[in-house]
């Protein structure tokens, strides 16, 4: 038999289980003090997510720019920056999408291709711009990289509104459907939800940045350097160039989000008042996720999941929205702290037993 | 004499995760007395101290001070008991200033403020009272580490401390300091104290010790007094067999030149040149040691060596090849290894494992990289066999490497430095912190390298390493070679002078600028 | 000495805590019964004191007077447009209303996707059978408040803040520029955009400037952003300075007071939405065709309580208002 | 002479807007000088509008008039300490990363407020508020020409801001307590070693950056916004967080880094009064108060020394 009471303290694996678990029932807690029906909003929640092939594929299309952008952070993590620019790399991103796609014609297996490099290369740039501000001046990214957002939205705005706008909309033209990631027929199984090629892109970026950072020996400089830039120093590593490459890399993952945005979910561009917040999205997402690819996959799952579920709850059960930052915000919060957990396990193991004495 | 005992451990068992630390550990010190204590590196000696001092509990065992049984739960207990300890890695706060962090923790007040006069009056007269002389507006960060040390002792005596408990405090200190602080203990005992004294060095405890406590893994050895004991029956209960310090180094015949320095200057932190227009040549088959003061440019013309640091001026030749600014990688490649003198800073990335650490240099390499990726099957294969070889003692290769003792980082990175085949070896405080058995190991092979026929340059403070193990012996003072010498020709006291004698002027300038 | 007949008003705490109602209270005809109409929000969700908000009052006071059933969804991102409005339609709404101009190419889809429900727009165009489509001539209602604010300025400076520089606030602007020029050549319009919506720090800093360099009257376009306006305006005012400002959307002085709104720029939104959800009621759903409100059908205009507007003031309103409708003035849109 | 009213002015517009961020990235200072990351200064932030809002509300409610925006700004300190209580426990008691927690509170903060608010009020904003903060004539000093209206008429909590930036930085460098938690953040191992307890500065520094961040969002309610509403703070509390950065973690600098944040977008408004704005695409002249802190840092000598545990959990005996 297995000892479950052991798998349960002792066991790792077990604690970010059992922290979704304790993120939910403090969502239910906070769900009863506002008089609401917890079950009935969560089986709404679940139904959302799993209710129709049409809502999964919605789902899916949800989480596939949290893989992104969680990626874009937790690589930069790995080399020792804080990447909180992923936002703006990701609105780089759409925009290097919308000008490929827009303004050039191609067939497809040259277009998207190349909308799809626009936007990761933009957004590589913006990124690697922050990177290398702190290579040759040493500028903190925390600072430039919040200022690079700001700058993301207004110069995106720019573009635009000023080579990309559709006379009398606030948007670009439409982006040729060349340059579309679009599946048909997937989307066709999905009762029409955008699920698009991001996705597999999403799952493959994963992968590639997990080979990355641990098969490659450029991964283990990166590596090196965000552990201790001295040492990888003095092992003839180039601490400057590898935390520019850092960035860049983190930004080419959220540019990719970015960019398939546009060309796979939109297919055009707004004058947008705020970020998508996406990015900020990614922080959590990479945080969750230990900074690990695979913890990244499912963080960005369980994230996108709740987010899109959060409508179905407050269509079908009333409950405000807003119920979910506070589901997702306890979920982290127990992942972080698995002291927490592992206290309260310790509680509830003692009055077992005391019982059993009794 | 009657004496009485100030401390009594009994029976201190200590255990952590997997292991037993302290076994059973019985442990008194005497009024006035200093008492040694020794033990292999990972012997259980930091731990026992830090439960006297209330950073750890006891799973067993009971701690008298003074007679009374001590409940002693944080160090502020012990504090109150009249407990110092100087730890091993010392507790300052760089950016503070001398008397700050003295003062800490029970600050004299001037109404809601902290009276800095008072703090300075006060730290100036303790150190008048024991002579320690520092300057309590000086910066840590920019004062020497032995000068740091006296700091820590203040910190000690500052809060009544009559028990006074030394974690391995001469590993970091050069000769002279080394010499300075034995008499500032000298003089602490006179003053009514008493000292625990953890060191691996057995000539200071021949030196200074009444009593010795030898610990071997977690338990007590012996317990004898100086007087009745000698410095290799000492090594031999430590280690468990006997050590034996004497090299065996064939002479050899100098060959070609190996390292060529010209009139190298290279900037220190400040931006004054800390290395000064020095010429050398080490050549095959032989070990040159640079001896000097810390703090004399040894750690800037290292770095610029390596391409850690940018030259002023002057040339650097590695096998007549010009490396002069070249990046730390091209040199490497050139054919040099380096043990690095922070080996924690610069030597290791403590986070990854031991094969990872021990691809460190030569990951992009051929056998450990194939198409484009990392083999890991050959990194595993080189770590396995490094580890074997140099005896690095470890769980296994995927162990972190913070995990790992100092000695046996510090064998890891010999190991990973010399199975690379260089032409040249710097070796920088390569023993520093070691205990005997491990400081034996590391200098046969430092030796072995010179019988190879490559060259070797070391950097040390302690004089014995420098003469037992130099061919040649440099002696380098305010970023000048102001004398060369050989070890048959000379004695530690006859270098320690030479190196020395300048520190005089040193120090008077210090006091001036203070 | 805060103004408090505006407090009850100002505090819409009637509403249900939650996203749908029906109305408990009054009895109501019986002919919306059975019905239901949907809302999406766009991303500014339904308490952004404009048109989300106005659109949600038309929706709640019709369903209180035909028993209707209605619901919103708020939008997070730009991307839950489409699943909102598809949940509705696959809910069978009646009707499905879409806020904003940034709804458009999702509603299309949705048109698409479900060719038997029926959707209705605000401020935007779009060109399908089963979408009505509704916009505003904000151009006409910003150049009657031109006119005001060219007749009542005395410094002969006055200010406009807008949000984003994109072609509906451009409407804005222009004809408010074009209004205060109609009465008042010598007087000059300072422009001042923020870049933001909802960000009222931001547009506090500009009325700041913009009252600074002289400018005694500030038109705003900028959502929430406006907030910050009206708040610095409030300040000059309680020590002394006389300043106004000009809301936008709604009549702005309910929530601002008297003291320093003088007049709003209002868009009748949720008459809109009331007309448009009525035809559905009455079977007379008219998709594919565009409702275009201007001063002449009161789509915009000033709001019927002017208190601080003399009655010279509010003759040449009429005067301008006459005129725009008869044709003879063409408001410039950019 | 009118140049020089402009530039007057202009200040003062800065000083209003830098308030808040003064606040916050005081509280970020305190929290960051023991050791702990506060990322979490928008979501305390957030909590300090939220409850400045909602207590005036109740206080104009009970009729208590001019008192109510001062109520608010305790509230806003309250709740500011409240969510800083989340950030504590979990990253000081139960050692989590500092960064994650923050995120936490960042998380927490928004979805718990406007939950809150729409419990409470039925709506997604709370009502706009009558009693509000109101620029004070500093008597006498205001009449200065030029200077008069720079720096003498302000909101109180202009002057509370630039008070509490003296007030730090004497706690910070001339009190005993001050002198603890620098050195717990610069090494908390010597703190614990001379017995002074490392976990219990922490609490006090972490809450303290919560009361100040809610400080800081208090201003911005009872200031600018006049309500609460799910983008009262948009931002601002990242802002402060660069502004410490910037100022490198000096309570002066933070201060200075503020005022350069006000300036700047000060700046922005007053560029586009000038008749070649219309040449520049409004865009860009968005972009100048970012661009132009970029460019300022190129420019500033000398790197920032964040403090050395910066971001550690303490662990006693932990070399
Ligand atoms: N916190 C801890 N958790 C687990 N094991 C520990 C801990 N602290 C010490 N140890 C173990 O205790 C043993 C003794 O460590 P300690 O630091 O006391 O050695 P030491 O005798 O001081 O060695 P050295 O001479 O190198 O300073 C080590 O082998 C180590 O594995
Ligand atoms: N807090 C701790 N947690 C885990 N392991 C520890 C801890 N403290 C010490 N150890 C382990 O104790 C062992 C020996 O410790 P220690 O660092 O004292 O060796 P050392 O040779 O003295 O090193 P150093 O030269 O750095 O003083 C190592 O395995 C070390 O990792
Ligand atoms: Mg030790
Ligand atoms: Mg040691």
């Amino acid at each position: 038999m297995i000892d479950w009471k052991r798998w349960f303290i002792k066991d790792n694996a077990a604690i970010p289980l059992l922290a979704i678990l304790s993120g939910l029932l403090f969502g239910a807690f906070v769900m009863l003090l506002g008089g609401f029906n917890p079950i009935d909003a969560y089986s709404h929640l679940f139904r959302n997510v799993f209710g129709s092939p049409y809502d999964f594929g919605e789902t899916i299309r949800q989480v596939t720019p949290l893989i992104f952008t969680g990626l874009s952070v937790a690589f930069a993590f790995r080399a020792g920056l804080f990447n909180i620019g992923a936002e703006g790399q990701f609105v780089m991103g759409m925009t290097g999408a919308s000008i490929v796609g827009v303004l050039l014609e191609a067939p497809w297996y040259i277009h998207a291709p190349l909308a799809l490099a626009g936007g990761a290369l933009l957004a590589g740039l913006w990124g690697g711009l922050a990177g290398f501000l702190k290579a040759r001046w040493g500028i903190n990214e925390v600072i430039t990289t919040i200022m690079l957002n700001w700058m993301a939205l207004y110069l995106s705005n720019y573009i635009v509104r000023a080579f990309l706008l559709e006379p009398k909309q606030q948007r670009t033209y439409l982006i040729h459907d060349s340059a579309k990631t679009s599946m048909a027929w997937l989307s066709e199984l999905f009762g029409s939800a955008r699920v698009h090629w991001g996705i597999f892109f999403a799952l493959l970026a994963a992968v590639l940045c997990y080979a990355f950072l641990w098969k490659t020996g450029q991964g283990l400089e990166l590596r090196a350097v965000g552990h201790n830039p001295h040492a990888a120093q003095y092992a003839g590593m180039n601490v400057k160039r590898n935390v520019t490459k850092a960035m860049f890399i983190g930004g080419v993952f959220a540019g990719l989000g970015g960019a398939f945005e546009i060309l796979g979910v939109f297919h055009y561009q707004v004058i947008a008042s705020a970020s998508p917040g996406l990015g900020f999205d990614g922080i959590a997402v990479a945080l969750l996720g230990g900074n690990h690819p695979l913890g990244v996959v499912l963080a960005a799952l369980l994230f996108g999941s709740l987010s899109y579920g959060s409508a179905g709850m407050s269509f079908g059960a009333d409950v405000p929205p807003e119920i979910i930052r506070i589901i997702i915000g306890s979920v982290i919060f127990f992942v972080a702290s698995p002291g927490i957990i592992r206290w309260a396990m310790g509680l509830f193991a003692r009055n077992r037993k005391r019982k059993e004495v009794a | 004499m009657q004496q009485t005992k100030v401390v009594d451990m009994r029976g201190i068992t200590k255990r952590f995760p997997g292991i037993t630390v302290n076994d059973g550990i019985d442990l008194s010190l005497l009024q006035g007395e200093v008492h040694a204590i020794l033990g292999e590196n990972g012997a259980g000696k930091s731990t026992l101290m830090n439960i006297l001092f209330g950073l750890y509990q006891p799973d067993e065992g009971e701690i008298r001070i003074h007679g009374k049984p001590a409940l002693i739960d944080n160090p502020n207990t012990a504090i109150r008991l009249g407990i110092g300890m100087v730890h091993q890695h010392f507790k300052l706060v760089q950016p503070f200033t001398v008397a700050e962090n003295i003062i800490l923790g029970s600050e004299p007040r001037r109404g809601f403020s902290i009276s800095y006069r008072e703090a300075v009056r006060r730290v100036e007269d303790l150190s008048r009272q024991y002579g320690l002389n520092v300057d309590p507006n000086a910066r840590i960060e920019e004062i020497s580490v032995g000068m740091q040390q006296r700091v820590e002792i203040l910190k000690t005596l500052y809060r009544g401390a009559d028990i006074l408990v030394f974690d391995e405090p001469t590993a970091v200190l050069t000769p002279d300091e080394i010499e300075e602080l034995l008499d500032i203990m000298r003089s602490l005992v006179r003053q009514g104290k008493s000292i625990l004294l953890i060191t691996h060095k057995l000539k200071e405890i021949m030196e200074i010790a009444d009593r010795v406590t030898v610990i071997r893994r977690g338990k007590v050895i012996g317990n004898v007094a100086k007087a009745e004991t000698n410095p290799s029956q000492l090594a031999e209960m430590m280690v468990g067999r006997s050590v034996s310090m004497a090299i065996d180094k064939k002479p050899i015949e100098p060959g070609k030149p190996v390292l060529q320095v010209e009139r190298l200057v290279v900037k220190g932190r400040e931006g004054a040149p800390a290395v000064n227009g020095i010429s050398f040549t080490v050549r095959e088959g032989e070990v040159v040691g640079i001896a000097g003061v810390d703090g004399n440019g040894q750690s800037e013309l290292i770095q610029a060596l390596t391409g850690l640091r940018k030259a002023e001026s002057g040339e650097v030749r590695l096998m007549g090849a010009d490396i002069t600014n070249a990046a730390p990688r091209a040199i490497s490649e050139t054919g040099m290894g380096h043990i690095p003198e922070d080996r924690h800073k610069h030597g290791l990335v403590l986070d990854f494992s031991l094969r990872e650490n021990m691809a460190l240099r030569t990951y992009d390499k051929k056998p450990f990289k194939r198409y484009g990726l990392l083999d890991y099957a050959a990194i595993d294969k080189h770590a396995q066999e490094l580890v074997e070889q140099f005896d690095v003692r470890c769980p296994d290769i995927y162990t972190q490497a913070r995990a790992l003792s100092g000695g046996n980082q510090q064998k890891a990175i010999i190991a990973r430095e010399i199975e690379k085949g260089p032409e040249l070896l710097i070796a920088a405080q390569p023993t520093r912190g070691l205990d005997v058995g491990a400081i034996e190991y590391i200098h046969r092979r430092i030796v072995e390298q010179r019988n190879k026929g490559k060259g070797v340059l070391l950097v040390s403070y302690e004089l014995d390493e420098i003469l037992s193990l130099s061919d040649r012996v440099l002696i380098i003072f305010d970023g000048q070679i102001i004398g060369e010498t050989r070890p048959e020709e000379t004695n530690d006291r006859e270098l320690g002078l030479r190196m020395a004698g300048s520190r005089l002027d040193k120090d008077a300038e210090r006091s001036h600028a203070g | 000495g805060q103004g408090n007949s505006s407090e009850g008003a100002a505090s819409p705490s009637s509403q249900p805590p939650s996203a749908s109602s029906e109305s408990p209270s009054s009895s109501p005809s019986a002919s919306g019964q059975g019905l239901k109409i949907g809302m999406v929000t766009d991303t500014g969700g339904v308490n952004d004191n404009s048109f989300n908000q106005s659109s949600w009052e038309g929706l709640q006071q019709l369903s209180q007077e035909t028993g209707i059933e209605v619901k919103y969804l708020q939008s997070k991102a730009d991307s839950d447009y489409l699943p909102n409005l598809n949940q509705f339609a696959k809910q069978n709404y009646d009707l499905t209303w879409g806020i904003g101009y940034i709804i458009a190419d999702s509603m299309k889809l949705s048109a698409e996707q479900n060719k038997d429900a029926r959707f209705a727009i605000i401020d935007n165009v779009v060109e399908m059978p089963n979408i009505q489509s509704v916009t505003f001539a904000e151009h006409e209602g910003s150049f009657l408040v031109g006119v005001v604010a060219g007749l009542t300025t005395q410094s002969n400076k006055v200010g406009f803040i807008g949000g984003l520089e994109i072609p509906v606030i451009k409407r804005f602007e222009a004809g408010f520029k074009a209004g205060v020029a109609a009465v008042n050549p010598n007087a000059t319009v300072s422009v001042n955009y923020t870049g933001a919506f909802d960000k009222p720090d931001l547009g506090k800093a500009a009325a700041a400037t913009l009252y600074n360099d002289g400018v005694d009257i500030l038109f705003h376009a900028a959502g929430s952003t406006g907030n910050g306006a009206f708040n610095e305006a409030k300040d000059r005012v309680k020590n002394g300075q006389k300043v106004w400002m000009i809301g936008v959307d709604k009549d702005q002085s309910l929530i601002f007071g008297n003291e320093v709104t003088l007049t709003s720029m209002v868009k009748r939104v949720d008459e809109a939405v009331k007309l448009v959800s009525k035809s559905v009621i009455d079977g007379t759903f008219q998709g594919g065709t565009v409702l275009s409100l201007g001063l002449k059908d009161n789509g915009v205009g000033l709001p019927a309580d002017n208190p601080n507007l003399s009655q010279e003031v509010l003759d040449k309103v009429e005067e301008y208002k006459a005129k725009i409708v008869s044709g003879e003035i063409e408001v410039p849109t950019e | 002479m009118s140049v020089l009213i402009t530039i007057s002015e202009m200040f003062n517009t800065t000083l209003v807007f830098s308030t808040a961020l003064i606040f916050a990235a005081l509280g970020g200072l305190i929290s960051e000088k023991s050791g702990v990351i506060n990322i979490g200064l928008e979501g305390l932030m957030i909590a300090g509008a939220f409850a400045s809002a909602v207590a005036v509300i109740f206080a104009e409610d009970a009729k208590l008039g001019g008192a109510s925006p001062w109520l608010g700004l305790i509230a806003g300190v309250l709740f500011g300490i409240l969510f800083a209580l989340i950030h504590a426990v979990s990253s000081i008691t139960f050692r989590a990363n500092q960064v994650v927690t923050g995120v936490v509170v960042n998380f927490l903060a928004l979805g718990i407020t406007v939950y809150l608010v729409k419990l409470i009020f039925g709506t997604g904003e709370t009502r706009t508020l009558h009693h509000v903060f109101t620029k004070i004539h500093v008597p006498g000093l205001s009449e200065i020409p030029v200077l008069g209206k720079a720096l003498f008429v302000a909101y109180p909590t202009t002057y509370l801001a630039l008070l509490l930036v003296g007030v730090v930085y004497y706690v910070l460098y001339k009190t005993p307590f001050g002198l603890r938690l620098r050195a717990v953040g610069e090494h908390p191992g010597a703190v614990d070693t001379i017995g002074v307890n490392v976990n219990r500065l922490r609490y006090i520094a972490v809450l303290l950056s919560g009361a100040l961040a809610g400080l800081g969002g208090a201003t911005i309610t009872l200031t600018t916004t006049s309500n609460f509403a799910h983008n009262s703070i948009s931002g601002q509390g990242f802002i402060a967080l660069a502004a410490m950065i910037f100022g490198k973690w000096n309570p002066v600098g933070a201060m200075c880094a503020a005022l350069f944040f006000g300036i700047a977008q000060a700046l922005k408004n007053q560029i586009q009064l000038f008749p070649f704005a219309d040449q520049i695409p409004t865009e860009f002249i968005f972009m100048l108060p970012y661009a132009l802190t970029i460019l300022v840092l190129i420019g500033a000598v000398g790197r920032a020394h964040p403090p050395s545990a910066l971001g550690e959990a303490y662990y006693p005996g932990k070399r």
